[in-house]
């Protein structure tokens, strides 16, 4: 065993511990690790926007680099900040439209090629032709599954007869889709706590 | 936060805790099957030219670095060995110092070159229209690098312009950012996009994988430590393995304690006439 | 009309021009893309700081009038200022800035996540119940995949085949179709409301009154 | 073979016409113009020589300008995009080898860039984007119109009335959580539609309702919510403002503190519709433990694994949009959930068609979906 003699390692096992003790309950230990945190990763990620937006991408390509297209955009940033002042925050509209709108532009096309028409795509294939019986059946399955969800977030019509015994299968096929999703986010928690057992046991104890 | 019936829930938090610290104390030393995602990628990497440039998207912040750390130095330590030049960026703010100190360290153990043989482009805002700029221009996306030298005076940026100069783009990620790298760069200009997600998020990337607009994914800690396994170096993936397979069997366990008591109490209620549901007040 | 209709205007300008652009690659439309997406970034970025701005305005009120727990907003407010003085005067790359990032923030975020762990396994033991048809598929295939993905699961044999391919198998086949099908909806949906809003069906995004 | 024997035997190839290496200039498909794409079989060191210090990319254009360097080669590189030339204009490019005392050009071709107006290779997603507009167009006039379309009954809501009305039975309140996310999300937007109705159906059985709120914007549109389907059914006396109220915006401060109300005040119905993320968990489970009825519904995927095993009933993503369209008939709501009804359809009939002309061994049809 060997204490870290780091400061910092110290701060962050005590922050740790403060996290931890949520679990007893809610209490003032939490709420001011809690604030501490909000604080920090707030300070954190403002000069970072203000670093990367501001200096990067907006003065060196406009100072810098004489690129006078630049400008307009920092009028429309400008405007951004008109959102503080309720008198005058209708002008924080147009910023807000244009980078809506823009990003509502782009995505309607490729939204529509990447998770409509390549996705219906791969679902046409020849399942006879999948090298062997297994593979073949398992393409199959795919196939009626993805046909039976859809079919079972149809709404314009009553889930009776063929209908719904299609959509029953496709709620078999969610729940197993779902049930993955389980399994799949419990392994994601208990990794998030592995790494903090790994800190507390290893850089702050020295037992690792 | 609740009284219990049958085990109290200290119990539980203890027996999850004792679950890791055992195998982090005692390792058992399980050894890992490696899925097609995982092969896919490797192979992808082994293919590629010589001194390719690699984009690597650190999407993430401290809160997964637990999942995602291993896979981003699992990638850098294959990309170096293959001489790779990786340009390294993050698209979340919280994600700057993570990705600065795993490229430094990773970077310093393979005895490569800042500006040579990689570099770090820092953070920028607004996600999807980076990506959609960088298959036209990464020099406009960052005009400089983290620290203010303009792009072009590195000698590992030359002939690089866009994802067309490219061997592969690469995102770590805990958010829905895959699938957007899956829509812009490679839908829109062609990128190849390998995929490091935490678990939650893997499970959403089968399709994209299937149709070939990914070349691949890591899932969580055990995608890391399938990696890690294919480039025969051992790290937190597979150190993690152990504590993880302990605590999966003790989770498994709980469920089916659970509904043990849950299909008692159900029969013992269907004797006196229930609803048949779980309403029965907690004491 | 300066407050509502010529912001509706630029948003159905902007956004129909970029979904147009997708389908004509001239050279002057590109570059006029390009600068749309320029300009993006700058904004958003703009509009995040403001966002920031907001959250000190928030914690500063909090304090002003006393209200309840004010005093943990004085500890926000605080940390706050420190981290952007430190990166002032001492910079980003080292010094107080990045060790208060390392040593509060990465330490912070990650515990804050980690204690889902601790809550999962008691909502296994307590809540997550085979209530139905459809729930004990759901607990089967989950556990299938919980045992199948880590390495004790592929020494687990059922009938001659093992956990681990068994979960592969889900994953590659149920798993994706379901998520397949779901990614078409999801797709449609988010298309819709993209279009709402290119269009100006949707304006909340603009907030309330004129 | 020494290298100069091989380097003369490469001329030879060249200059009888015959290039080394397949090499091919094209015009790049879809674009502006002003580009070509170079491809080549790519170049190992030793298929050459083991004496080639480098490879160099040469241009030739017909305007005179004399031949220069384009750029270095690496081996194993097989493409090159040249960009900012002139459309219409014809161009030359060399691979040249450079030995320690020869050079020898590899392989030569010629391209000509040209401007494309339209993207053709994108001509499938084109008419989905005009098909879907005008579908949306359609329907939402149509919704707007006041005309009345079907819509199915979802199977979760007929527990709506039942949890209510056990509440009613057992004379405890009901809690409703509009999720945690903000009104920009349109799962919030559907959770406030469906708080409508529920407060109706409380108010009709005079049962007390609770909304704890994560975001204040949200908060307020609840209030005006609650009491306006309070007025609608001639109870505004049971509007209790202090009922609909700010918790904390932090968000496992939140899931602490409704855990507790709940705990406290053990409402008979737990309604957990909107937008969740990792705290849907600590609530749903914590509901549950009390014995609540517990009716959930969320397009957080990562989050319904959890709501489906701790709740009665769950309404899986978009049921929760329709089943705010199904109470509200909101026209903007029911105008777009028809459009992706109709677009659904489409898309499994293409799927369907699509699939048949593939066993049929017709690739062509799947294949223009790109």
């Amino acid at each position: 065993m060997h204490l870290s003699p780091e400061p910092g390692v110290w701060l962050a096992a005590i922050l740790t511990l403060a996290g931890f003790s949520f679990l007893w309950k809610d209490n003032p230990m939490f709420k001011v690790m809690e604030h501490m945190l909000v604080g920090v990763s707030a300070g954190y990620y403002l000069v970072q926007y203000a670093y990367s937006a501001i200096f990067k991408k907006l003065y060196v390509p406009l100072v810098k680099q004489g690129n006078l297209l630049f400008a307009g955009c920092a009028v429309l940033g400008l405007m951004a900040f008109a959102r503080l002042f309720p008198k005058r925050s209708w002008l924080s509209r147009y910023p807000v439209a244009f980078y809506v709108a823009a990003g509502a532009g782009y995505s309607v096309p490729s939204t529509i090629q990447a998770r409509v028409i390549k996705q219906m795509q791969v679902t046409m294939i020849n399942v006879f032709d999948q090298g062997s019986l297994g593979a073949g059946v398992s393409s199959f399955l795919l196939f009626v599954g993805v046909i039976t969800v859809l079919l079972y977030f149809f709404f314009s019509a009553e889930h009776r007869g063929p209908l719904g015994a299609a959509s029953k299968i496709g709620i078999v096929t969610l729940m197993i889709g779902f049930g993955a999703s389980f399994g799949y986010t419990v392994m994601s928690r208990i990794t998030l706590l592995i790494g903090r057992f790994q800190f507390l046991l290893g850089d702050w104890l020295g037992f690792l | 936060m609740a009284g219990m019936k049958g085990l109290d829930r200290t119990i539980i938090y203890w027996g999850v805790a004792f679950s890791i610290v055992i195998p982090l104390l005692w390792p058992i030393g399980f050894s890992t099957e490696v899925t097609s995602q995982v092969r896919d990628i490797h192979r992808f990497i082994e293919q590629m030219p010589e001194s390719s440039a690699v984009l690597m998207s650190f999407d993430y912040e401290p809160a997964t670095i637990a999942e995602l750390d291993p896979m981003a130095a699992a990638f850098l330590k294959h990309l170096f060995q293959r001489r790779a030049r990786v340009m390294g960026m993050t698209l979340l703010p919280g994600g700057v110092g993570l990705a600065e100190n795993l490229l430094r360290q990773e970077a310093a153990i393979a005895g490569m070159e800042y500006g040579r043989n990689w570099l770090f482009l820092g953070y920028i805002p607004d996600g999807t229209a980076a990506m959609l700029r960088m298959g036209e221009d990464v020099a406009m996306v960052f005009p400089t690098d983290q620290y203010g030298t303009a792009l072009d005076s590195f000698p590992m940026m030359r002939g690089v312009k866009s994802y067309r100069n490219m061997g592969l783009v690469i995102c770590l990620s805990s958010t829905a950012m895959p699938q957007l790298w899956a829509q812009y760069a490679h839908d829109r200009y062609g990128a190849a996009v390998a995929v490091g997600a935490t678990a939650v998020e893997a499970v959403r990337l089968y399709p994209y994988h299937d149709s070939g607009q990914l070349v691949g994914f890591l899932g969580g800690l055990k995608g890391a430590a399938e990696y890690e396994t294919l480039i025969q170096t051992p790290g937190d993936g597979i150190r993690g393995m152990d504590a993880q397979t302990i605590s999966h069997l003790f989770i498994v366990m709980m469920v089916v304690l659970g509904n043990i008591g849950y299909a008692a109490t159900k029969w013992r209620g269907r004797a006196g006439a229930s609803t048949g549901r779980n309403h029965a007040p907690v004491a | 009309m300066f407050r509502r209709t010529l912001p509706m205007i630029l948003a159905f300008t902007v956004g129909v021009f970029m979904i147009v652009q997708f389908f004509v690659p001239h050279p002057q439309l590109q570059m006029l893309y390009n600068m749309v997406l320029d300009w993006k970034q700058v904004v958003f970025g703009c509009v995040l700081i403001v966002g920031t701005m907001t959250l000190i305005r928030h914690h500063a009120l909090r304090v002003r009038f006393r209200k309840q727990g004010y005093g943990y907003s004085i500890i926000a407010l605080a940390s706050l200022f420190a981290m952007v003085l430190a990166a002032i005067f001492w910079g980003i790359e080292t010094g107080p800035y990045s060790w208060l990032f390392t040593n509060v923030q990465v330490p912070g975020q990650a515990t804050m996540f980690s204690l889902l762990g601790f809550f999962i396994a008691t909502a296994a033991y307590r809540s997550f119940r085979a209530r139905n048809v459809t729930a004990t598929l759901l607990l089967l295939s989950g556990v299938i995949v919980m045992l199948g993905r880590v390495p004790a699961g592929e020494n687990m044999v059922i009938g001659g085949v093992s956990l681990a391919d068994l979960a592969t198998w889900i994953l590659d086949y149920p798993n994706t179709a379901a998520k397949r099908g779901i990614l078409i909806g999801v797709g449609l949906g988010m298309t819709s409301t993209a279009l709402k809003i290119i269009i100006g069906i949707e304006q909340s995004y603009l907030g309330k009154g004129e | 073979m020494t290298y100069s024997a091989f380097s003369v035997f490469l001329s030879v190839l060249v200059a009888t016409g015959a290039a080394a290496i397949d090499f091919e200039v094209v015009d790049t498909p879809h674009d502006g113009g002003g580009s070509l794409t170079l491809r080549w079989e790519p170049v190992a060191r030793s298929a050459v020589a083991e004496s080639v210090i480098s490879l160099g990319l040469f241009r030739t254009d017909g305007s005179g300008e004399p031949r220069g360097k384009r750029a270095d080669l690496a081996f194993g590189d097989s493409t090159f995009f040249d960009e900012r030339l002139t459309n219409g204009q014809r161009y030359t490019y060399e691979i040249e080898a450079v030995f320690p005392s020869t050079i020898t050009v590899l392989a030569r071709a010629e391209g000509t860039p040209s401007l494309q107006w339209f993207r053709t290779d994108r001509i499938a997603v084109f008419f989905g984007v005009v098909l879907f507009t005008g579908l949306l167009l359609w329907f939402t006039y149509h919704a707007r119109s006041g005309r009345q379309m079907f819509i199915r009954r979802i199977a979760g809501l007929e527990a709506v009335d039942e949890a209510i009305g056990r509440a009613t039975e057992m004379g405890k309140p009901i809690m409703y959580i509009p999720g945690i996310s903000s009104m920009e999300d349109v799962a919030t937007i559907a959770s406030v539609q469906i708080l409508a109705q529920v407060a109706k159906k409380a108010g009709e059985y005079g049962t007390r309702l609770m909304v704890p709120n994560r975001d204040p914007i949200v908060m307020a549109v609840a209030q005006e919510i609650v009491k306006e389907s309070y007025n609608q059914i001639g109870r505004p006396d049971l509007y209790i403002q202090d009922d609909i109220y700010y918790v904390t915006y932090s968000q496992f401060g939140y899931a602490a503190a409704v855990s507790g109300i709940m705990l406290r005040e053990r409402p008979a119905a737990n309604f957990l519709l909107g937008m969740f993320y990792a705290e849907s968990l600590i609530l749903s489970e914590t509901g549950n433990t009390t014995g609540a009825i517990q009716i959930a519904g969320t397009d957080s995927d990562a989050q319904l694994p959890f709501f489906i095993t701790s709740c009665d009933y769950t309404l899986i993503g978009e049921e929760l949009y329709a089943a705010s369209v199904y109470l509200s008939r909101e026209p903007m709501l029911l105008g777009s959930l028809k459009a992706q009804d109709f677009a659904k359809a489409a898309v499994l009939a293409l799927i369907l068609i699509g699939t048949l002309l593939s066993i049929a061994g017709d690739t062509q049809f799947a294949g223009a979906f790109r």
